[in-house]
C-alpha cells in the first residue's frame, strides 16, 4: 500500500527510462532540465491559485463574494490579472538607480526559488534532501531581504527607502525566532534534513510528541514566520495606510508582479517548512493505538496531507492579515527582542531538559 | 566628542510629501512633514486643493440655495449642516417651524452621524491596517443611506431641509424602517468592539498617542468627539439645544485621557447614544405641517446671526450678516475640521509616521469641510 | 456675566465703543488697534475668562474692514461678539491673537489669504487656501476674476 | 540529485524573471512623458534626494542581530548533537545561554532594543 504513494518508484523510473538511451551525462541534464521546468510551472500555478485564494479568503472575512466574473466563481481571474500585468509598461523612474532597480526582482525570486528546492512534497518528493536542509532553507530564505533593500533604496523615493529599512530591521529581527524555534524540536530529531525529520514523525507530529516547549515554538514560529514574510499584521514594509506602497512603491507591471509572486512563495515555504517540522510534513494524522482509524488515515495520499497542512498554515496567516491591525515599528521590535527571544531561549532549554530526560514520546 | 558622534548619527532632517494623493489623507489633504528617521518633526498642513470659495457663491445665491451648498463641505454630515443654515435663517425671519420638523431633523440628524461614524469607524480600521473594518462599517451605513434613499431621493448630498421646514414629507416607510435598523444596529455595534475596540494591536496603537490636553482642546478651538476626549465640554446639542434636542435625554460623552483611544471611545460611545436618541423619537413624531410659510424669496432684515450646531466632527457654526437683500452680505462657515486640522501639528510632534495616520484617523477630517 | 455687566466691561476698557442694540450676542465694535489689548483683557480676566474663540472672520465693508472675534468661555458659559474696526482698505491691518487662542493661527492665515489683512506678529503668515502666486482677494466685495467667476 | 543541482534552480529564477520581463516588454505599451518618470509623492515633485543619511535606530538593530545570528549558528550543531552528548552539552548550553542572556539583557539596559 504504502509503495503506491511513494514518489521515488516514480521518480526512479523515469531515471532507469533516460538511461536506457542516454548517456550519465545526458540523463543528468535532462533531469535537472525536467526538475527545472516542473518547478516552473509549480511556481507560477502555486501564484494563481494562492492570489485567487487570498483574495476569496478575504472576501469570506469581509462578507462579500470576491471575485466572481472571470471564469466560474472568478476562478480565471488571476489569469486575467497575469496578462494585464504582462501589458502594463514598465516605468522606472529617472532618478532611479537603473541597474538595482531592475536586478531586485531577480534577487527576491531566486531566494524564493531556491527555498523551494528543499521542501518535501511526499516521499521521494523532493528535490534536494541537504543533511544541513532547516539551515539551508533559513539562509537561503532570507536573502529575499537584500531583494526588498535593494528595491527600496534603488528607487530613490523617500517612501520606498522607509519602507525597506522597515523591512531590513523587521526581517532580520525575525529571522532569529524563526531558526530558535525551529532548532527547539532539532533538539528532539537530531537531525536538520528534512526528510529525517517527516520520518521521526510517524508515530505522532512533534507538536503534541514535545509537550508544551513544542507548541509554545510552533506560536513563536507562526508570528514570526508572518513577520518573515512580511504580512500582515507586519506588513510594515508595505504599510499602504503610511508608506502608499512602501518598497515596491516605484514598480509597476511585472516587476511589482514578481514581488507579488515572491511574497505568495515566501508564504508557502514558510508554510510548508512549519508543516513539515511541527505537523509531520506528508505524514498522516495518527491516533495511538486506534488502529482502524491509522489505517483509514495511511489511504490518504502524503501529497494531499502536504498540501492539506500547508493549506492550514497558509489559511491561519491569511486570517491574520485579514483581522488584525497593523503594529508600528517600535512595537514590532519590542515584540521579537523583549518578547519572542527570551522566550525562545527558555523554551530551548525546557526542550532540551526534556530531550535529556526522555519525557517526549 | 560624544556630542560629535551624536550628530554625526543623526540622520538628516528630510521632507515628505504625505498627500495630496495618499491613501490615508482621505481625500487631498497634503501634509509635508519633516521627518527625523521616522519620527515627526514638524508637520505642516497644506490644504486648499478643493477651495471653491463657496462663501464667496453665498453671496450670490438665495438663502433656498445656499442650504444646498453646504452638503459639499461636510458631506458625512450634511443633513446637519442643511439644518444649521435653516435654524439660521429661521432665525433671522423669527419664523417658528412646527413641532414635527423639529423632531424629523433630529433624528435624520443622528441617523447622519450614525452613517458618519460607521464610516470612520470602517477607516480608522484600515488606517491602521485591518481592512476587514471598511466592509463591516458600509455593511450598516448601507441600510441607513437606503432609509435616506427612501424618505429624500439622495443617499449621501441629502438637501431634504428647507429654511421653514422640510422640502417634503417622511416616507411612510421612514419609521418602521429606522426601528429595524436601530433593532439591527444594538446587536451590531458589539461586533464594532470584538473586531477592532479590544484588540489588543489596535489598543497598543492608540492608547496614549497624539494626546491633546484640554486647555490645548479649548486653545485651539477643537471641538466634537475629538474635543471632548480630551475633556473640553463642547456639545452644542446639549450647551445650546436647537430642534429637538431640549425634549431627548442623552449624555455628553466626556473623556479626560485626550489620546486617540479616548476619541475612538467618544465616537463608538455617541453611536450609542444616537441610537437612544433616535428610540425615543421615532414613535413620537407628532402630526402636522412638514413646513412652516415661508416666502418664496427669502429677504432676512438687516442684522447678523449666528447659529450653531453639532455635526458628526464638531461644532459648526453659520454666521450670516444681513443687509436686506435676498442674498446675504457675508456669510462664514465655521467648519469643525479646520479648527481641529490646526491642533495636528501640536499632536504629532514626536510621534511616528504610522502615530500620525492614526491620529489623523480620529481627528476624522473631512477635507470638502475644511476647504469650504 | 450678564450681557449689560459685559457691556459695561467692554465700555470700561475702550470707552469709544458702539455696542450694537438687539443682536443675538452681546456685540462690540472697536477699534483695531485697541482691539488685542481688550481681548487678552477678556481672555485673561478671571471675570470673563473667554477661553475659546470658536469663530474669526473678517468682512468687508464699503469704507472699511472688520475682524470679527466670537469668544466663548467654557467655564462662565457666556458669549461676546468683538469686531475689530480696521478703517482702511488699503493694506488693512491689525494685531494677531494667535498669542491669546492658537486657533486663531490657521484662521487668520484665512482671514490673510480671503481678505488681504494683514496680522502683525503673525508667526506664518502665508496663504492658506489659495496658491502663493494668487493675485488679489476673493472675498472682497470688489475682487474681479473672469475665469473663475460667474458674474450675476 | 547532489547539491550542485543547486544551480538549476538559481538558473531557474534568472530563467522565470527574465523571461517574464522580456514577454512584458514585447507586449508593453512604451511612451515617454516626463512626468510619469518622476519619483511618486503623492504628486509633488520631490524634494531633494532619498538617498540621505539615515536614522540609526535600524543599524542598531542590524548589529544586535548579527551577534545573535553568528551565536545561533553555534547552536544549530548543538541542537544536532545534543540528544548523543547527554548531559554534557546541556550544562554547556546552559553557560552558552546565559553569557547570551547577559548580553541581551545589557543591550536592553542600554537602551538598544528600545525604538527612540
Amino acid at each position: 500500500m504504502k509503495a503506491l504513494y511513494d514518489f521515488s518508484y516514480l521518480t526512479n523510473a523515469i531515471h532507469q527510462w533516460l538511461s536506457s538511451f542516454l548517456s550519465p551525462n545526458g540523463v543528468m541534464i535532462t533531469e535537472m532540465i525536467l526538475v527545472g521546468l516542473a518547478f516552473m510551472l509549480f511556481f507560477a500555478v502555486l501564484g494563481l491559485v494562492l492570489v485567487y485564494a487570498e483574495r476569496k479568503v478575504s472576501a469570506f472575512f469581509q462578507q462579500r463574494l470576491g471575485p466572481m466574473r472571470v471564469g466560474k466563481w472568478g476562478t480565471a481571474q488571476t489569469i486575467a490579472d497575469v496578462i494585464k500585468l504582462l501589458m502594463k509598461e514598465p516605468i522606472i523612474n529617472k532618478e532611479a538607480d537603473r541597474f538595482l532597480f531592475n536586478l531586485a526582482p531577480y534577487i527576491i525570486m531566486m531566494a524564493a526559488f531556491m527555498a523551494m528546492a528543499a521542501l518535501p512534497f511526499a516521499r521521494g518528493l523532493q528535490a534536494l534532501d541537504f543533511d544541513i536542509g532547516i539551515l539551508y532553507v533559513a539562509a537561503v530564505s532570507s536573502l529575499g531581504v537584500i531583494g526588498i533593500l535593494l528595491a527600496g533604496w534603488s528607487s530613490n523615493n523617500k517612501y520606498s527607502l522607509i519602507g525597506a529599512m522597515r523591512a531590513g530591521a523587521q526581517i532580520i529581527s525575525y529571522e532569529l525566532s524563526v531558526a530558535l524555534s525551529l532548532l527547539t524540536i532539532v533538539v528532539l530529531t537530531g537531525s536538520l534534513q528534512l526528510s529525517v525529520i517527516v520520518e521521526s514523525q510517524a508515530d505522532g507530529w512533534w507538536l503534541f510528541k514535545g509537550h508544551i516547549p513544542a507548541m509554545i515554538a510552533f506560536l513563536i514560529f507562526l508570528i514570526a514566520s508572518t513577520a518573515e514574510t512580511n504580512r500582515g499584521p507586519f506588513d510594515l514594509a508595505e504599510a499602504e495606510s503610511e508608506l502608499t506602497a512602501g518598497f515596491h512603491t516605484e514598480y509597476s507591471g511585472l516587476k511589482f508582479a514578481f514581488f507579488f509572486l515572491a511574497e505568495f512563495a515566501n508564504m508557502f515555504i514558510v508554510s510548508a517548512i512549519g508543516a513539515t517540522v511541527f505537523l509531520g510534513g506528508w505524514m498522516p494524522l495518527h491516533i495511538g493505538n486506534w488502529e482502524g482509524f491509522n489505517a483509514i488515515m495511511d489511504y490518504i495520499p502524503p501529497i494531499f496531507w502536504f498540501f492539506g497542512k500547508v493549506s492550514f498554515m497558509i489559511f491561519l496567516m491569511m486570517w491574520f492579515r485579514w483581522t488584525f491591525p497593523r503594529l508600528r515599528i517600535d512595537q514590532l521590535l519590542t515584540l521579537e527582542w523583549k518578547y519572542l527571544l527570551p522566550i525562545n531561549l527558555v523554551n530551548i532549554l525546557v526542550m532540551a531538559f526534556i530531550g535529556l530526560v526522555g519525557w517526549h514520546f | 566628542m560624544d556630542e560629535v558622534i551624536a550628530q554625526a548619527l543623526e540622520s538628516q532632517e528630510y521632507f515628505i510629501n504625505m498627500g495630496p494623493q495618499h491613501p490615508s489623507t482621505h481625500g487631498v489633504l497634503r501634509l509635508v512633514l519633516s521627518l527625523d528617521g521616522e519620527i515627526i518633526r514638524k508637520v505642516e498642513p497644506h490644504i486648499g486643493y478643493i477651495h471653491r470659495s463657496i462663501e464667496k457663491m453665498c453671496e450670490h445665491d438665495s438663502y433656498q440655495q445656499i442650504v444646498h451648498l453646504t452638503d459639499r463641505m461636510d458631506y458625512l454630515s450634511c443633513h446637519i449642516n442643511n439644518e444649521a443654515v435653516c435654524l439660521a435663517v429661521e432665525m433671522g425671519l423669527q419664523v417658528e417651524v412646527p413641532e414635527r420638523v423639529k423632531v424629523i431633523r433630529t433624528i435624520i440628524g443622528e441617523l447622519t452621524r450614525l452613517s458618519s461614524h460607521q464610516l470612520w469607524w470602517g477607516v480608522m480600521g484600515m488606517d491602521l491596517g485591518a481592512i476587514t473594518t471598511f466592509l463591516y462599517g458600509f455593511r450598516d451605513r448601507e441600510m441607513i443611506t437606503d432609509i435616506f434613499e427612501e424618505t429624500c431621493g439622495a443617499r449621501l448630498t441629502m438637501n431634504y431641509n428647507v429654511p421653514g421646514g422640510l422640502m417634503f414629507d417622511i416616507h411612510p416607510n421612514f419609521q418602521k424602517r429606522t426601528k429595524e435598523f436601530v433593532t439591527h444596529f444594538r446587536k451590531k455595534l458589539p461586533e464594532y468592539d470584538d473586531l477592532l475596540s479590544n484588540n489588543v494591536i489596535f489598543r497598543e496603537r492608540t492608547i496614549g498617542i497624539g494626546k491633546l490636553s484640554k486647555e490645548d482642546a479649548i486653545s485651539y478651538g477643537v471641538t466634537g468627539p475629538t474635543g471632548r476626549a480630551s475633556g473640553f465640554s463642547c456639545d452644542v446639542r446639549k450647551h445650546h439645544p436647537y430642534s429637538a434636542y431640549d425634549k431627548v435625554q442623552f449624555n455628553e460623552i466626556l473623556r479626560t485621557e485626550g489620546d486617540c483611544f479616548a476619541r475612538y471611545q467618544c465616537r463608538i460611545a455617541e453611536m450609542w447614544e444616537s441610537l437612544s436618541i433616535i428610540e425615543q423619537l421615532i414613535d413620537n413624531i407628532p402630526e402636522g405641517p412638514f413646513k412652516a410659510p415661508t416666502k418664496a424669496v427669502i429677504k432676512l432684515p438687516k442684522g447678523e446671526w449666528y447659529q450653531k450646531v453639532e455635526t458628526a466632527r464638531g461644532e459648526f457654526g453659520v454666521y450670516i450678516i444681513s443687509e436686506g437683500q435676498k442674498s446675504p452680505y457675508r456669510l462664514k462657515f465655521r467648519s469643525p475640521g479646520f479648527s481641529n486640522l490646526s491642533a495636528l501639528d501640536h499632536m504629532a510632534r514626536g510621534a511616528k509616521i504610522a502615530d500620525l495616520v492614526a491620529i489623523m484617523s480620529t481627528i476624522d477630517l473631512v477635507i470638502p469641510d475644511i476647504d469650504r | 456675566m450678564e450681557s449689560e455687566a459685559l457691556k459695561e466691561f467692554v465700555l470700561l476698557r475702550v470707552p469709544e465703543a458702539e455696542i450694537s442694540q438687539g443682536a443675538q450676542y452681546v456685540q462690540a465694535v472697536v477699534p483695531s488697534e485697541k482691539a488685542h489689548t481688550l481681548l487678552s483683557e477678556l481672555k485673561s480676566n478671571p471675570q470673563t475668562s473667554f477661553d475659546y474663540l470658536f469663530c474669526l472672520t473678517g468682512v468687508d465693508w464699503p469704507q472699511h474692514m472688520e475682524v470679527v472675534y466670537h469668544l466663548k468661555s467654557t467655564s462662565l458659559n457666556h458669549m461676546v461678539v468683538i469686531k475689530a474696526k480696521i478703517n482702511t482698505r488699503e493694506n488693512p491691518e491689525t494685531d494677531t491673537v494667535c498669542d491669546i487662542w492658537r486657533t486663531a493661527e490657521f484662521h487668520e492665515r484665512e482671514v490673510f489669504d480671503l481678505f488681504g489683512i494683514t496680522f502683525r506678529n503673525h508667526p506664518d503668515l502665508r496663504r492658506l487656501l489659495l496658491t502663493d502666486d494668487w493675485v488679489g482677494y476673493p472675498l472682497r466685495k470688489d475682487y474681479v476674476d473672469n475665469v473663475n467667476m460667474i458674474a450675476y | 540529485m547532489g547539491s550542485e543541482a543547486l544551480v538549476i534552480f538559481f538558473i531557474c529564477a534568472l530563467i522565470m524573471v527574465g523571461a517574464g520581463i522580456l514577454v512584458s516588454n514585447l507586449l508593453a505599451p512604451k511612451s515617454k512623458n516626463l512626468q510619469k518618470e518622476e519619483p511618486y509623492e503623492c504628486g509633488i515633485p520631490t524634494q531633494g534626494t532619498a538617498w540621505i543619511q539615515f536614522r540609526v535606530g535600524y543599524y542598531l538593530f542590524a548589529i544586535i542581530f548579527l551577534i545573535f545570528d553568528v551565536e545561533t549558528v553555534f547552536i544549530f550543531p548543538w541542537a544536532v548533537g545534543m540528544k548523543q552528548a547527554g548531559l554534557a552539552a546541556f550544562i554547556e548550553i546552559v553557560i552558552f545561554f546565559l553569557v547570551l542572556g547577559l548580553g541581551l539583557l545589557y543591550a536592553w539596559k542600554k537602551k538598544a532594543l528600545t525604538w527612540e
